[in-house]
């Protein structure tokens, strides 16, 4: 199981980075948002798996505080394009 | 030997530099005010790596306790640059 | 058995992660892009999650882990509906 | 996880995490700007997490991968002329192109001279053997503290004179934004879909706040955290459009504000009354006072940081209808 979880973080490590490569190099505004939101989600598996591994069981609050703000920076963007718009 | 708590640390040392140089050298509030949080990740970065004591090794907890304060005093101080940024520019506009 | 089964679950969702960044620095337009996201957000954290959750020690645990995953769905459901949106009326602008 | 893999996890961690902060600050547009900079916060609590410092992590991930962040956005949105990079205002602000070669270059070596001193100094600190008598004198106390969460303990009870001055500084600091008057921008009342995201996520943000105040006693969380969450749930209200954000009115919102700081400085007084030192708290009620000074501060930080997101005390419905047709006729 921990060699799994290893792998896990590793991979979710890798995408995180191919996310960033994206938001550094996006061609759109769009593509700037989706590539953040890639990163929320690889960093809330990063923290899912690193918790088991470290025996840090407060990780897994940690990634749900992450995944309920990224609801809440998606509010953000939302609540301003309303305004904007009318 | 590249060692966890050396790596991190000298990362936040990259980190303080870089949002210096951009607190002195930009001329946008906004971006100045990024940069100061920036550097101020810095600090925090080597704090917590002078903390830490290896895999599965209860680290210090000081350290952990001075970032924390330190995450809130910067979130109401960045909230305070901003307030006064607006008003200057609102000051301009109608100047 | 369990634990054949959770390692599957999470290798599982590790492919849908990559795949989902690979699609998103691969692909050619927005609307395929963010139908390679929603792969990673969907699929992946949601096999992950099911992993995990099946070597979860208690149920509070294993709520824990199901409200991460229904979070970022909506998260992603409302970001997605605004970037489509967005892409819309630049097209229509143009 | 192996020492290799380790070895790539956190080189690949960290620059992504140096990177992020480089194109932050390096961006031409301070919308993409910010957007980079919430990406960095979000990083930096996985880093976080990763030095096992979790405490730190989860006011990370309320405060600076989410507060931050919608701060950060609502002002780029409410001044997108003024505050986009020196372009609009050249005249008062020279841009850093104007800025000359040698002065750059001066500030960038000295910058790096900077780095370089630290980076001494840090490896000497590394290299020499550590002697740690805090550490330990804090398991040695852990058990009188009241608390079993170290970092609580330090914060709440044998540093609390730091963290009742640092409740000070929060709301002297929200009082500054106060004076200065003007609230951010009227939210339209939300949409369908926004609205179903906000029936869900504002409860379950006030059930997480209250889990992270209870569970900072013997675990990572506490009042810091749990005041950063349920003020992200009043930044959602804000956003939707809700003119009253959960909050009191008039008097009741002030003595909210003050919470925080009154509810400690009596605790601490009326020990001194009592023949004991200032916030030396008898080991047998720690507990129970801790809890008690908490749950003020975590109110009285959330309502602050709220009020610091809006930039004024919250309007009454009227003002707001009229504020709003005031601004519907200047559109026609």
């Amino acid at each position: 199981m921990p060699e799994v979880l290893s792998l896990s973080a590793l991979g979710l490590v890798l995408s995180l980075f191919l996310g960033l490569l994206r938001v550094l190099l996006a061609p759109t505004a769009g593509d700037r948002m989706l590539a953040s939101q890639l990163i929320g989600t690889a960093g809330v598996g990063l923290l899912l798996s690193l918790s088991p591994l470290l025996d840090q069981p407060a990780l897994i609050d940690v990634a749900l505080l992450l995944a309920l703000l990224a609801a809440v920076a998606a509010a953000a963007f939302t609540g301003q394009q309303e305004d904007s718009n009318d | 030997m590249l060692t966890a708590h050396v790596m991190y640390g000298l990362s936040g040392c990259l980190l303080v530099a870089l949002g210096l140089r951009t607190t002195l050298l930009h001329a946008s509030l906004l971006r100045r005010v990024l940069a100061i949080n920036v550097m101020g990740a810095g600090v925090f970065m080597m704090l917590i790596a002078v903390a830490y004591r290896g895999l599965g090794v209860p680290p210090d907890p000081v350290p952990h306790a001075l970032v924390l304060t330190g995450i809130v005093v910067a979130v109401s101080a960045t909230a305070l640059a901003l307030a006064l940024a607006r008003r200057l520019h609102a000051e301009h506009d109608n100047g | 058995m369990i634990d054949v089964l959770s390692s599957l679950l999470i290798l599982a969702g590790l492919f849908f992660y990559l795949a989902g960044s690979i699609g998103l620095l691969r692909l050619p337009d927005l609307y395929s892009r963010l139908h390679a996201l929603t792969k990673a957000d969907n699929l992946g954290l949601g096999l992950l999650i099911a992993g995990l959750a099946l070597q979860a020690q208690d149920l509070l645990i294993a709520f824990k882990l199901l409200l991460i995953w229904l979070a970022i769905l909506a998260a992603s459901a409302t970001n997605a509906h605004l970037i489509a949106r967005q892409a819309r009326r630049l097209e229509s602008g143009s | 996880m192996n020492a290799l893999m380790l070895l790539v996890f956190d080189g690949l961690l960290l620059l992504g995490i140096v990177s992020l902060a480089w194109a932050s600050l390096a961006s031409s547009d301070d919308r993409n700007s910010v957007i980079l900079f919430m990406a960095f916060g979000l990083v930096l609590a996985v880093a976080w997490g990763r030095l096992m410092a979790a405490d730190v992590a989860l006011a990370e991930a309320a405060i600076g991968a989410g507060l931050s962040g919608a701060l950060l956005l609502a002002a780029v949105r409410k001044r997108p002329a003024q505050m986009a990079a020196g372009r609009a205002n050249n005249s008062h602000n020279p841009d850093r192109t104007g800025v000359n070669m040698l002065l750059q270059w001066s500030v960038t070596l000295l910058c790096a001279a900077l780095a370089g001193t630290l980076a001494w100094a840090l490896l000497d600190a590394f290299s020499s053997t550590p002697h740690e008598t805090l550490p330990q004198a804090i398991s040695a106390n852990l058990e009188a503290s009241g608390v079993s969460n170290p970092v609580t303990a330090v914060l709440l009870n044998f540093r609390a004179y730091d963290t009742l001055l640092e409740l000070a500084v929060l709301l002297t600091a929200v009082l500054g934004i106060l004076a200065m008057g003007r609230a951010t921008a009227v939210y339209q009342p939300a949409g369908p879909i926004f609205d179903g995201l906000v029936r869900w996520l504002v409860p379950v943000l006030i059930l997480t706040a209250g889990y992270l105040l209870w569970v900072g006693a013997h675990a990572p969380g506490g009042a810091f955290q749990a005041g950063a969450t349920l003020a992200a749930a009043g930044v959602v209200l804000h956003l939707a459009g809700h003119p009253r954000i959960g909050l009191p009115a008039g008097f009741a919102l002030r003595i909210l504000m003050a919470a925080g700081v009154a509810v400690f400085l009596a605790v601490g007084l009326s020990l001194l009354v009592m023949g004991r030192p200032f916030l030396g708290y008898p080991p047998a009620w720690a507990g129970a006072l801790i809890l008690i000074i908490e749950s003020a501060a975590m109110l009285a930080i959330a309502a602050t940081l709220v009020l610091a997101f809006v930039g004024a005390f919250p309007r009454s419905t009227a003002t707001r209808a009229a504020s709003r047709q005031v601004r519907e006729e200047e559109a026609r």
